[in-house]
């Protein structure tokens, strides 16, 4: 087991090296750098900026240097010193802008994630014991559903309906006067009230996928000859059915962390451009329309590193669930 | 001889009247179990009647197809998805002096059935490994089941499971009581799924083809423990197998099945001497014989054993029958007929005078 | 008949210290951190017209001896010598591309379960014509009529060649497995496992097909098998395999009647004999423990923890396999001289008589 | 030796039916595939909405920009059955024309349906003239108003006046082809990485499988966004839907790739692989004639469950504004007109091209499904 998890923490870090090469390929991709888009935006408002001022800018930022010196310059600072870089556009450092949105895309995901996991165990469980009921039809239709509507639609559809009918709106995450308030339970309290609909919005796809999968899971354990051998026993079916087949459905179930997770954080980015909320989403769309690379390129270098932790988590979760590798 | 057509049940009474034999175990009459698919229906038992002695070991055996499998099922009140006991009674007598208990009568899921799986009636099955569920330890599978029957307290239910390991030849049993089915080589986890299902001490085994996945030498090793452990606990056997030669071992009674039908019952020396039915006297034939010289033709059954969804008219096997009559066999069902004390066959060519 | 007196006694097939082995790679590196020794060096022969028969239970390398010899795997070592039509003897072992292609056509086999070997999306003329077809055999109304004669020679209508394998039985797919197996006239025909999977009374009918047809076709046959009594019918020969190697070879009467290794001794008793009068409950060799993992095989002779005569060089030498009493009687043990081995039939003879 | 004791009881032939006997696996399938009603009743919503895609000039009432500044935001009208104008003329079809209520604080215009106000509309009218496919021109259109240049708003209309509808039914067409194109790309590369991965293992395998792992760690819709911001604003349409097309083919592939390179791992082993190997078939005759036809049944399912993924895909980039874009119309940029919740509260018609990306992607889902379940390993 240790052995594993060692070896598991190892091959994150060529994955790390090779995503940040990525990352920094894709922002380098449109052509031009960020300051050709500050002059375009600025003529586009009939303004325009000296060409000598813009070469000592593009000289500050080394946006002159060779792409490889660039990247060293990113990810040596990143490695070395924990420096994400500066963005042009906020003329801040990344780091103060992202940690607090990329906690509360964090907050968001695992929140929708216990969401998703709540309701589609049960779900999925009941699904695959009363396979063809009604009910069961009800979960797959909905499930069919739920994989059907773009979440943007659902998000708009839920505000559209909340301000029709309540008069409400019900972006953001904060209400106005705890926006810039410090932490407290009141703050926290108004978080828990605007939460509900980024976690429905967003956990609804990978609910309908999970139950499916819940019961596929089962259904397939069902099956099995050493449940109906623990029939044969003599075990009720309630017991049976918990003790064996839902222990052992657990562990493909616990294995979807690995793409739920990365889904719902980038689930996450759309939601919370529709519904206006302080993640790492609408940073993320503005910067790279902007072209500040250094920005739009750490807050994907940290999506992926945190997808890679879930998966890693996942992994590691799943071997330590299954005696198959825990004891190998 | 006797000639004249008896069903088991008469049979059986007129056994008990002549000499004091005792009740058997288990006795199955007329049971018929068949399974609704999409594809059509299919009689997978279709008028079984046998009965299992105390202490002996009933071989049921038959081709693919036969319906022996669901026949050991049947009895545990427990068939596979799609299928249900149409009719007939398996009457189960654990104490002779009581009157017998209807297992078709009980509800499959009910209570009362569920206290004699496994605490009356154990099972074991082909494959050792499927049957146990890998996330258990063998331990954890064990205790359960002995205090869910036994009343035992967990201390109590632990020495047992070991005692059980003990007695089935696991090596070191409390050490492995903690180990998982796949920490067990194939004939290991044969012993600990007998262990498992011999841990209430239950009267009857229903062992469905439980040596053919394994080797013959592993398989030799399980066929003896299974003698030592009847001996030991004078238990009753319902062995399905297709294997003659492991029947010719073990066997103290034999029904033979084709088709969904028992076509002969007899004890063991009868029907490998003597059979009465052809299909009997053709499966002998044709198995290749270690004793005997190679380089010879094997007698063969004509034919394949037809699709369960069409059965052949009147008698089923009259197809493949080497001593069909025209006319007869494929017109008329044969009824079970008693040929001699204790070996029944059914045939129309022993019904009357051929 | 087609098979020449002469040419009966001469190999047609031999085997010589014949090695597969398979890496077993672990870690993100794929290292490799071992070897499956499959099969071990292996030295066999097959005469012309004759059927070896290769015993032995799961795992002992039986099978991948046979996809060794057809060339599936590549061998690690050793020489796979086979006398072509020509006479000359070729090396399978170095073989490769067309002349190997050529010799597949001499060399046929036919695998245990007809279910996964015939391909469900292919109609029964298609499968049983395609080597002709790819060979350049025969083509058009050409291939058939062959295919027609080669179904009906095992026993098979050849109205139903436009048929998908899945409307046949077990029984009559094992006849087209057959039936593909001869298509190109082949001299070998390699059985792995051929009769295993099929139903008693089918059994019995694919024994006797397979024998009336090397009776016609002079046909040489290598019959993979774990059960004892099918290869006793049908085998001239016999070979047992332990742990990827042969323990024992003999011909099928004398290893029946005197076997000489321990493990085949211990083998005969397990098998149970269709007569209850030969019933042997308790009186079998109990074999210790089970068979040894392949990726660490024991020291020495590889049966030696399980075997009841082992000795001290038994864990240190292995034994080489070497001529016995007889010529044709080869065995691998150190003590077999000296051992004084139950042969299949003492109880069976000792009860009846 | 003769024939007559070789071909020992020629066995009768298997119970099957003559019909199934002899019937492929392909006909197996669609046997199977016809019981699953609902998937069926998908698969003809999903010819449907193919047809709609080829035949939308002509099923559409008005060209997707055609605008009129007299009925923004008109809400949509209802078709009706059988009346008469104030002539008396009767009318067998019919919608109810608008009139404007001017709002006197917030000072826009609101439209209501007049049920006094009626005009006739017909079939196989004539509209704007349009080339059908390029190929000749006609001014006929399948529905309209028979009166040229009346209010005919079905779906309602947007915020230049444009008809929902019209515009709905031209999207189908880029939305569905991008999914159709989209699979093609993925289908190619995954056929063609997955092949190769799964044929030849070693180490081309391990850097294709590396690269696959490489791509799915990124999250998709950052991955997306990124290669989305950069194809260039100024390109032209058909350059930018290339683009997007490529951009999101290119995580589809990795999974089309992995269920190729499993499906070739696995029956590289199988008994009847083996057995056309030593029949002699070539390298390619055996991928040809024995692998792929094993595994086209599930290549098609999972394609089909692929195309679902990509129209949403599609959907949200250009809701994001960075996928394609006007003048373009996919049902994507359609629901960027919804983005404005203002706007929507005041004319939720501009949902209904939602709509059709819920059902077109429900029935794929339910389509493929059935295709899964009916190509499922046959049980003899």
């Amino acid at each position: 087991m240790a052995g594993f998890l060692i070896r598991r923490l190892l091959y994150m870090i060529p994955m790390m090296f090779a995503i940040s090469i990525v990352t920094f390929i894709i922002i380098q991709l449109p052509p031009g750098d960020f300051l050709t888009a500050l002059t375009a935006r600025l003529a586009s408002q009939n303004e325009t900026i000296d060409p000598g001022v813009i070469a000592g800018l593009r000289e500050r930022y080394g946006l002159d240097q060779p792409l490889i010196v660039q990247y060293w310059k990113w990810i040596s600072g990143i490695l070395l010193r924990g420096d994400f870089g500066q963005s042009f556009d906020w003329n801040k450092p990344v780091s103060e802008l992202i940690w607090s949105r990329l906690n509360l895309t964090m907050v968001v995901s695992l929140i929708t994630l216990i969401f998703v996991w709540a309701v589609a165990f049960p779900i999925g469980i009941y699904s695959a014991v009363r396979q063809y009921s009604l009910g069961d039809y009800i979960a797959t239709f909905f499930g069919f559903l739920g994989l059907a509507i773009p979440s943007f639609l659902l998000a708009l559809v839920l505000m559209y309906f909340s301000a029709h009918y309540f008069g409400l709106s019900i972006g953001g995450l904060f209400s106005p006067q705890y926006m810039n308030a410090a932490w407290s339970w009141g703050k926290l309290w108004d978080l828990m009230k605007h939460m509900w609909i980024p976690v429905v919005v967003l956990g609804t796809g990978a609910t309908a996928a999970l139950i499916r999968i819940m019961r596929a899971n089962l259904l397939d354990e069902l099956n099995k000859p050493y449940v109906d051998m623990a029939r044969a026993r003599g075990l009720s079916e309630t017991r049976l059915l918990l003790k064996y087949p839902v222990r052992a459905a657990l562990n493909p179930f616990v294995s979807t962390l690995g793409w739920v997770l990365p889904h719902l954080v980038s689930g996450a980015v759309v939601v919370s451009i529709v519904l206006s909320l302080p993640t790492t989403g609408p940073l993320l769309l503005t910067a790279l329309f902007a072209q500040d690379m250094y920005l739009a390129g750490s807050i994907i270098l940290l999506m992926s590193v945190l997808t890679l932790i879930g998966t890693l988590v996942s992994d590691v979760l799943l071997a330590w669930l299954d005696p198959r590798i825990r004891n190998g | 001889m006797l000639q004249t057509p008896m069903s088991i049940k008469q049979m059986s009474a007129v056994v008990r009247e002549r000499g004091g034999m005792p009740s058997p175990l288990i006795e199955v009459d007329n049971l018929r179990t068949h399974f609704f698919g999409n594809a059509g229906l299919v009689k997978a038992v279709d008028g079984v009647s046998f009965s299992i002695p105390r202490g002996k070991t009933v071989c049921v055996v038959g081709e693919s197809g036969s319906g022996k499998s669901i026949t050991g099922r049947s009895i545990l009140n427990q068939v596979p998805r799609g299928g249900r006991i149409v009719s007939g009674a398996i009457r189960y007598r654990p104490d002779p002096a009581q009157p017998p208990l209807d297992i078709v009568k009980l509800d499959p899921r009910g209570k009362e059935m569920r206290a004699l799986r496994g605490a009356q009636i154990g099972l074991i099955s082909q494959e050792p490994m499927a049957a146990l569920s890998p996330f258990h330890t063998i331990g954890n599978q064990m205790v359960e089941v002995i205090r869910l029957h036994l009343k035992m307290g967990r201390r109590e239910a632990r020495e047992h499971a070991i005692e059980t390991l003990a007695l089935v030849g696991i090596p070191r049993p409390a050490e492995r009581m903690e180990s998982y089915s796949f920490q067990f080589s194939g004939g290991m986890r044969q012993r600990v799924c007998i262990a498992l299902a011999l841990s209430c001490r239950p009267k009857l085994l229903i062992a469905d083809e439980p040596t053919t996945a394994l080797d013959v030498t592993t398989q030799a090793n399980i066929l003896d423990l299974l003698s030592r452990l009847q001996a030991d606990f004078n238990l009753s056997v319902l062995f399905v197998t297709h294997d003659l030669g492991v029947v010719a071992e073990i066997a103290d009674e034999v029904v033979v099945m084709y088709l969904g039908k028992v076509v002969e019952t007899g004890d063991v020396d009868t029907i490998f001497h003597a059979p009465a039915h052809p299909y009997t006297k053709a499966l002998l034939q044709s198995v290749p014989r270690m004793h005997a010289g190679g380089a010879t033709r094997l007698p063969t059954i004509d034919g394949m054993v037809p699709s369960p969804f069409e059965r052949p008219q009147g008698c089923g096997f009259h197809p493949r029958c080497a001593m069909a009559v025209h006319g007869l066999c494929d017109r008329e069902v044969p009824e079970p007929i008693t040929i001699s004390e204790g070996h029944v066959a059914s045939c129309l060519l022993h019904g009357e005078n051929p | 008949m087609t098979v020449d007196a002469d040419h009966r006694q001469s190999p047609l097939l031999e085997l010589r210290d014949l090695k597969m082995h398979f890496p077993i790679r672990r870690g993100a590196f794929r290292r490799i951190v071992g070897h499956i020794k499959a099969v071990d060096g292996v030295s066999l022969s097959v005469n012309r017209g004759e059927t070896l028969g290769i015993v032995g239970e799961s795992g002992c390398g039986k099978s991948t001896l046979a996809r060794t010899i057809l060339r599936v795997y590549h061998p690690t070592g050793g020489e796979i010598s086979y006398t072509g039509r020509s006479g000359a003897p070729i090396d399978l072992a170095t073989l490769s591309g067309p002349a190997l292609k050529e010799i597949h056509r001499d060399i046929r086999v036919v695998f245990q379960d007809p279910q996964s070997s015939l391909n469900p999306r292919l109609r029964v003329i298609d499968i049983i014509g395609e080597v002709l077809k790819v060979n350049g055999i025969a083509t058009g109304s050409e291939l058939e009529d062959r295919v027609a004669e080669l179904m009906r020679s095992v026993g098979l209508r050849p109205e139903f060649m436009h048929r998908y394998p899945h409307a046949f039985s077990g029984g009559e797919r094992q006849r087209v497995s057959i039936a593909r197996a001869l298509a190109p006239e082949p001299r070998l025909v390699i059985a792995d496992e051929a009769v295993s999977a099929l139903d008693v009374s089918v059994q019995a009918q694919t024994i006797n097909l397979l024998q009336d047809l090397q009776e016609r076709f002079g046909l040489t046959y290598l019959f993979v098998a774990h059960d004892l009594s099918v290869v006793r019918h049908i085998s001239d020969s016999v070979a047992v395999m332990y742990m990827g190697r042969v323990v024992e070879k003999a011909p099928t009467d004398a290893i029946f009647a005197s076997p000489r290794h321990p493990y085949t001794e211990a083998l005969l008793s397990a098998v149970p004999t269709p007569d209850p009068r030969l019933r042997r409950r308790g009186r079998r060799i109990h074999l210790a423990g089970e068979v040894a993992d392949p990726a660490n095989p024991p020291s020495g002779c590889p049966f030696h923890p399980r075997c009841r005569y082992a000795t001290g060089i038994c864990k240190s030498d292995v034994p080489p396999l070497r001529s016995i009493a007889t010529s044709d009687h080869s065995v691998a043990c150190h003590l077999a001289d000296n051992l004084k081995l139950n042969p299949f039939d003492e109880y069976a003879f000792a009860e009846l008589h | 030796m003769t024939d007559q004791t070789v071909a020992t009881a020629i066995p009768q032939p298997r119970a099957a039916k003559n019909k199934t006997a002899s019937a492929g696996q392909w006909r197996l399938i669609w046997w199977r595939f016809c019981q699953h009603r609902v998937a069926l009743a998908s698969g003809v919503v999903i010819l449907l909405v193919y047809l709609v895609a080829a035949f939308a000039e002509f099923l559409a009432p008005t060209s997707e920009q055609a605008y009129d500044p007299r009925f923004t935001y008109a809400p949509p009208q209802q078709i009706r059955f059988a009346g008469y104008d104030a002539d008396g003329t009767f009318h067998p079809l019919y919608v109810n024309g608008y009139s404007a209520k001017i709002d006197p604080i917030a000072l826009n215009r609101t439209y209501v349906t007049d049920p006094s106000v009626i005009i006739p509309v017909g079939f196989f009218v004539r509209g704007e003239p349009y080339r059908f496919w390029g190929l000749f021109e006609t001014d006929r259109r399948f529905i309209g108003p028979l009166e040229q240049g009346q209010p005919f708003y079905l779906f309602g209309a947007d915020r230049l006046g444009r008809d929902v509808l019209s515009r709905t039914i031209h999207g189908t067409r880029i939305s569905m082809s991008v999914g159709l194109v989209g699979v093609t790309i993925s289908l190619i590369l995954g056929i063609f990485l997955g092949g190769i991965s799964g044929l030849y293992g070693g180490w081309v395998d391990d850097v294709i499988q590396r690269g696959i792992e490489l791509l799915k760690s990124i999250p998709t819709i950052p991955l997306w966004m990124g290669l989305a911001a950069a194809v260039p604003i100024s390109t032209d349409p058909v350059t930018v839907y290339l683009w997007i097309t490529i951009i999101l083919s290119l995580i589809g592939w990795t999974d089309m790739a992995r269920v190729v390179r499993g499906r070739f791992l696995s029956l590289k082993t199988e008994d009847f692989v083996i057995a056309a190997q030593l029949d002699g078939c070539s390298k390619m005759r055996i991928i040809w004639r024995h692998m792929v036809p094993s595994f086209m049944s599930h290549i098609i399912a999972s394609v089909t469950l692929a195309i679902p993924t990509m129209i949403l895909a599609e959907t949200a980039l250009s809701f994001l504004g960075i996928g394609l874009r006007p003048p373009v119309v996919s049902w994507g940029v359609l629901l960027q007109e919804a983005q404005n919740i203002l706007a929507v509260s005041s004319a939720p018609w501009l949902f209904l091209p939602g709509l059709a990306v819920i059902i077109t992607v429900l029935a794929l889902n339910f389509l493929g499904d059935g295709i899964r379940d009916a190509a499922d390993p046959y049980e003899y």
